[in-house]
């Protein structure tokens, strides 16, 4: 039953990997020039199904897939992409060593005889960039450029290739709000060709901003399709997740105690300079700040990774001498860092050794490191966080992006930190995982932790601060505190902006997102 | 300047002792070596350096015949006399070559050979070859002399050939492995010394006495001399040291524009059990 | 629902039993094929001799493992053995009695310490990286060997010192069961141990590791010098094997040693590995070898089949794996 | 304000230059070095003979560069150039004329070729580590070379083909115009072809080219057999050189090329090389080589110092960046 009106009809198609279906079943069809979002928890298959459609993987016998009302098998990315698909991957990960004109013409690069022409690539792209209003030397090495820009540069490839389908797999997580902002525009002018989009994200703002439809997939199976107009958020999680569950978290209030952590001055020149504050126990305390804005560095200094050059850490009001990582884990203090891919995972090791990693003490057991025992602490976090893999020992690479994230928070709830360090910590996790999440954060305040948290997602700090400190290019420019930082506060000293906007805090050009 | 094959033989390491001899013992000269791998592209290379260097003449110790070619091309356009020790090279290109010290090696292997055949008098002997690193001359050449010994006795049959590379450990692996497989084996020939011993170890692994076995090698090297009688039945000397300093000699009178021989024979001598000490005599008293 | 559940459970025991065991399959299928050709293959006796011929570079192989698992390699073993062999040697000639023995293998144990030391310094701290300073090693370490015994072989005849290659112990070489007592000690080192977990972490990485508070540099340098020590106990094996030191010892056995470690399962990129594994790669390298010289194979096309053997390893094991 | 933006520019240009031409600086200082040291090594003749020495590893170690930027290696070269060097020679001996010459190299390379399919084939489709399957060819052809041979060397005496080696052009010897050729071209395939483009896409991450609709696979074997038929060019212009094929030519040739490449600044985890500074990797070695030789540097020493100079300009580049 072929529909002239759809672009894509993916009838039965089913994905298994050892020990895993990741896709049981799954119909989807998506209408010529609609923008149609797919929603789903951490693991549900999504990427999984849209890798299919790239050639990437190999779905399993009896599904059907149709392309324009052409049956589609496509085998490798070219096959997809010279039938008219292009997609923007889930991680991205250029080409480090090219430039920007290389990355957006690779694989089909230009040519002059034998010769590729570089001018005229390098004309093209500043030419596609700069319609698509992405400022951006087309001559820098991609290493050198920021991870929101190379997130833009993918989507302006995916739109310049000339496809009827472009599959954009949460191509939000690093950006901010007002590159978000021009990503609408960038898809909304691409929806006017006549082009459709597939739109994954977890952003439940996102997905009524811009979608014409959206589906969801639970467990690999598909749910259902409606038209967002029909539907309200409520409705949208309830099918996702499987029960009722608020979009705000209203968090509970614990009693606050005497100072843990406190930070005097801290500078890392060109980074940062001048950073003080304190933490105190049973307080969760919110670094806001745009991108760039140093957060990262700060939290890195206080942790060991990149030490700072001078400025003071006191722990229980004692001076303490945190050089590298051990320092700081030998005081407690958990980290868990913004780049999972660089920073975080051991990809092709398995989730117990992924936990276990920063301190090994308590496993050994008569001098020698006790798998069992290792393997049954990883399993009692498993079920805690509700991380969805196969076993304990599978390969984190296998698990999906949201799982490996609960992974890496286990790792460092098992070191029980009096302080634990959180940057950017519910990057790419589902509504439901969320949720998980910021109950462990309270738990975890309850206990009497001190708890630091950079985050980019607005609602997700003003939730769960009890204060909030606001940095720009390096510099702290004040602390709110919780009474004053709702986001009605917030709005107002931003001189009245709509959610989801940008506003302006104080003197500085800071812009706070607030998405949901 | 004297480009040589290996630092790495043993017994060349005889052979630039002579050489240096011949260096202490005369004021007016310094010789400079060189080590090529047993790379005949890096001989190459070494030639030319000492060319550009401009020593006063060479004297070359061959990876391999085929070599001499073009360095005797290169040496005679640069107009300096070439000395070639040890291995000999084709008759068409000793045309270009000024002398040439040293011995034939498939002499050796005949010899090896001999002994060999003179020691089993008649009896049955199954022969076990074991070859130094494939392509090399003294390799090729010894092991064309052994067969053609062996072949004129209907007694003597080859059961086996295995690459020791001339060395102990390989040879000894090897010989393991071939006892194993072939238990008649009763005769082990070595391209060089150093695999023999590493072939009577083998033998003595697994269970062999003496009489059972006749192992050959060749060089007489101190070691080597020690295990004659003792595992050894015979080694082939070839004297390194009157190589070395008979080619630093001629390589000095054509240096000095004097005439000299071409051919210079230096023989090789069987050595069992008897001459054992002659041998070793003959070492100490260069220590 | 059930029964699907528990076909899947088969299906992954089943891929992951090949992931495991694959090339234990390869190695005994080898054995058995040969053991069918040649008479005598499949003996206690054959065993042995093959455990003891691998029982050196096998050694080797187990330090490059746990190179390659940080990520990196270590292309000096075979040079080490010849500087080794030849210290050992020369301690040891002319001697008697086990002191002497102890001696000689503490020397040669340290020598390739020093030379490992040496590796792991310049990998961890000057961040070159580890083929470059190994290779560099490979060069030196050679060259220091000859320096050291004049270019030529060093006797070491001495009867405490050659026993412990000759002997054996309830009938078992006395190579033999240092390999299996080196394996034991590495395999709990590597599995269950801190030092074992942070080279995997080094090798999954770095970054993590660091975060997770490793100290990369002490680890990476601890890896270089377990390296060169076991190329170093390899070399003081070899020479009493051998009666002898020599600087042509170890010629290629690197390369050997990480042909092992690879077929074993360790991946180059880090990360993953095993010293069991890798003692199943040695030995397929072993078997084989030992079957064709038994065999009696025109050495030219021995090393033809070499090649073909240990890609053919490597494919099969690849594509078993991709099917399941 | 402005000032500081200068400085920081000036600074960018700086750790540029030095990241980019700092071996170039490290050649140029060891050339005044060892000019100061020994007379006529500034010559115009020794420069030559320097660049012809280096010419055949040279070619090699551009082959290799490309495969380690798509993050493979290739330990194959040094044994390629033995096989081709025999099938060269065997086809040359005793003719004359350019046919029978042209016929020879251009079967060195098919030869070269041939391999390298393999190579890239088993990397490639296989999924076999590059580094395995290059080590198993390593194996194979040296095998072969011995096989096809008869372990003999084989004269390749013809005039046409050993002037190749011999001759010059307006002064400059044959082999450094092959190679000169070489290097241009294939310094043009990778800078300026989509062939190389799409090298070292893969070399920088494989999952993001096939994405983006690289061929992952041709490119791949296109790598490999280029460096294969580079290795069988170097074995022919070796046998015009030594008038002769030889199973044991290009001994360990495979390591001076990789350490040629990577000393040039080639990164083993790929994405990062080029044609340029691989030539300047192989004069650093080529110049070592002769300053040694030419001082008459102990041939032990040479080996120690080799490996500490390999070392020390690693470091020394290593230092430079880290600091700057
Ligand atoms: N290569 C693989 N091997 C085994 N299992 C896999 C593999 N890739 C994905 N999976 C599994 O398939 C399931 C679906 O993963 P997928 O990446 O499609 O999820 P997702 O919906 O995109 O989640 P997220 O929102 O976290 O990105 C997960 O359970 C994951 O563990
Ligand atoms: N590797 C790097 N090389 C050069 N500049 C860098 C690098 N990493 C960070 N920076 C710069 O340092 C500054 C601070 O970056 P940082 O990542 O700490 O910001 P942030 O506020 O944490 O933002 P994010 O939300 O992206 O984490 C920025 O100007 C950034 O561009
Ligand atoms: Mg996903
Ligand atoms: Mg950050």
């Amino acid at each position: 039953m072929t529909n002239s009106d759809s672009i894509l009809e993916m009838i039965n198609v089913s994905k298994t990997f050892p020990g895993v279906k990741a896709l049981d079943q799954v119909n989807l069809t998506i209408r010529k020039g609609s923008i149609h979002a797919l929603m789903g928890e951490n693991g549900a298959g999504k990427s999984t199904l849209m890798k299919i459609l790239y050639g990437l993987y190999t779905p399993d016998e009896g599904g059907e897939i149709l392309f324009d009302g052409q049956p589609f098998t496509p085998k490798v990315p070219i096959d997809a992409i010279r039938t008219g698909l292009a997609m923007v991957p889930q991680e991205i990960s250029p080409s480090g060593n090219l430039s920007v004109a290389a990355n957006f013409f690779l694989g089909r690069e230009l040519r002059k005889g034998f010769l590729m022409d570089h001018q005229a690539m390098n004309k093209e792209t500043a030419k596609v960039l700069d319609e698509l209003g992405i400022p951006m030397k087309v001559e820098t090495l991609m290493q050198d450029v920021s991870v929101a820009k190379a997130q833009l540069l993918a989507i302006a490839t995916a739109v310049s290739y000339d496809a009827k389908l472009i599959i954009m797999d949460e191509p939000t997580t690093a950006l901010t709000e007002s590159e978000v902002q021009q990503l609408y525009k960038i898809v909304r002018k691409v929806q006017e060709r006549g082009i459709s989009i597939i739109y994954i994200s977890h952003k439940l703002g996102e997905v009524f901003e811009l979608s014409d439809e959206v589906s969801v997939i639970r467990d690999g199976e598909y749910i259902g399709t409606k038209q967002t107009s029909d539907i309200t958020k409520e409705e949208l999680i309830n099918m996702m997740v499987g029960r009722e569950m608020d979009e705000m978290f209203e968090r509970e209030r614990v009693e606050i105690g005497e100072t843990l952590l406190e930070v005097n001055n801290l500078s890392l020149p060109g980074k940062f300079e001048d950073i003080s504050f304190d933490v105190k126990k049973g307080e969760v305390f919110g670094i806001a700040g745009l991108v760039g804005a140093g957060r990262s560095e700060v939290v890195e200094a206080i942790f060991g990774y990149k030490a700072a050059q001078s400025g003071d850490i006191y722990l229980h009001g004692k001076r303490v001498e945190i050089y590298k990582p051990m320092d700081a884990i030998k005081q407690r203090i958990g980290f868990v860092t913004e780049d999972r891919k660089l920073t975080g995972l051991m990809l092709n090791m398995s989730v117990t050794d992924n936990m276990i990693m920063p301190e090994l003490g308590p496993y050994i057991q008569s001098g020698l490191i006790s798998d069992e025992l290792a393997s049954h602490v990883a399993e009692d976090m498993k079920k805690q966080l509700r991380i969805k893999t196969p076993t304990v020992d599978t390969i984190i690479d296998n698990l999906s992006g949201g799982n490996q994230q609960k992974v890496l928070i286990a790792r460092w709830l098992l070191l029980e930190p009096e302080v634990l360090i959180l940057d950017e910590p519910t990057k790419g996790i589902d509504v439901g995982a969320k949720a998980e999440i910021y109950k462990l954060i309270v738990e975890l305040a309850r206990l009497g932790k001190a708890i630091i948290i950079v985050s980019s997602e607005m609602l997700e700090l003003l939730s769960l601060s009890d204060r909030i400190m606001v940095m720009a290019e390096g510099r702290e420019i004040g602390i709110v505190d919780r009474e004053q930082a709702t986001q009605e506060v917030i709005l107002e000293m931003a001189a009245g902006g709509e959610v989801p906007s940008e506003q302006t805090i104080d003197t500085s050009d800071l812009r706070i997102e607030g998405v949901a | 300047g004297a480009p040589m094959p290996s630092f790495a033989d043993k017994w060349m390491s005889y052979l630039f002792e002579g050489v240096n001899e011949f260096d202490d013992k005369h004021a007016d000269v310094e010789i400079k070596m060189t080590d090529a791998n047993e790379d005949p592209s890096k001989m190459l290379n070494d030639v030319d350096n000492f060319i550009d260097a401009g020593v006063n003449s060479l004297l070359v110790v061959p990876t391999d015949v085929a070599i001499v070619k073009p360095i005797s091309k290169k040496a005679n356009r640069a107009g300096i006399p070439l000395v070639i020790v040890n291995r000999l090279p084709s008759e068409q290109t000793m045309r270009k070559v000024d002398a040439y010290v040293g011995s034939e090696s498939i002499q050796a292997g005949i010899i090896q050979g001999e002994s060999v055949a003179g020691m089993l008098d008649g009896k049955q002997g199954n022969v076990a070859i074991l070859l130094g690193a494939l392509g090399h001359e003294a390799q090729i050449q010894r092991t064309a002399g052994n067969k053609q010994v062996f072949e004129k006795y209907s007694n003597i049959k080859v059961v086996a050939e295995q690459e020791g590379r001339w060395d102990r450990a390989k040879a000894l692996q090897i010989v393991e492995d071939l006892l194993q497989a072939h238990p008649e084996i009763n005769v082990i020939v070595a391209n060089n010394d150093e695999m023999a011993i590493g072939a009577l170890l083998a033998a003595r692994k697994a269970g062999k006495t003496d009489a059972d076995m006749i192992i050959s090698g060749v060089d007489a090297t101190p070691d080597a001399l020690e295990y004659l009688g003792s595992g050894l039945d015979s080694t082939v000397f070839q004297s390194a040291r009157g190589q070395g300093y008979g080619g630093a000699e001629i390589a000095y009178k054509l240096a000095m524009g004097q005439q000299v021989q071409k051919m210079n024979w230096i023989d090789f001598e069987l050595v069992a059990e008897d001459k054992k000490m002659e041998y070793l005599m003959k070492y100490a008293a260069k220590q | 629902m059930d029964s699907l559940a528990n076909k899947r459970l088969a299906k992954t025991n089943y891929t992951e039993f090949l992931n495991k065991y694959g090339m234990l399959i390869i190695l005994v299928l080898l054995f058995v094929a040969l053991s069918l050709k040649i008479d005598g293959f499949a003996s206690v006796r054959n065993v042995l001799s093959i455990l003891e011929q691998v029982s050196m570079f096998g050694i080797i192989a187990i330090g490059v493992t746990f190179a390659i698992v940080t990520g990196g390699i270590d292309l000096s073993g075979g040079s080490i053995v010849a500087l080794a062999s030849v210290v050992g040697a020369s301690i040891v000639t002319g001697s008697e009695g086990y002191g002497m023995t102890i001696f000689a293998f503490g020397a040669a144990l340290f020598v390739g310490s020093v030379c490992g030391l040496i590796n792991g310094s310049i990998t961890a701290y000057g961040r070159i990286p580890p083929f470059i300073a190994t290779l560099g090693m490979m060069t030196m370490a050679r060259g220091m060997a000859q320096l050291f015994s004049d270019g030529r072989p060093v006797d070491a005849s001495s009867d405490a010192f050659t026993s412990i290659g000759d002997g054996t112990v309830f009938g078992i070489p006395g190579l033999v069961i240092i390999y299996v007592l080196v394996a034991v000690v590495c395999h709990v080192m590597m599995s269950r141990m801190t030092f074992g977990r942070h080279v995997f972490a080094i090798g999954g990485n770095v970054k993590t590791a660091r975060i997770c508070g490793v100290n990369v540099e002490i680890t990476l340098v601890k890896v270089y010098v377990l390296a060169g020590a076991l190329a170093g106990l390899a070399g003081a094996m070899l020479a009493s094997r051998a009666y002898a030191g020599n600087p042509t010892f170890g010629n290629m056995w690197e390369l050997d040693a990480i042909a092992a470690a690879v077929i074993g399962g360790t991946s180059l990129a880090g990360g993953v590995g095993s010293v069991g594994m890798c003692i199943v790669g040695a030995l397929i390298i072993g078997v084989m070898n030992k079957g064709l010289n038994m065999m009696g194979v025109d050495p030219y096309w021995q090393q033809i089949i070499k090649g073909m053997i240990i890609i053919s390893a490597v494919l099969l094991d690849a594509q078993k794996r991709k099917k399941a």
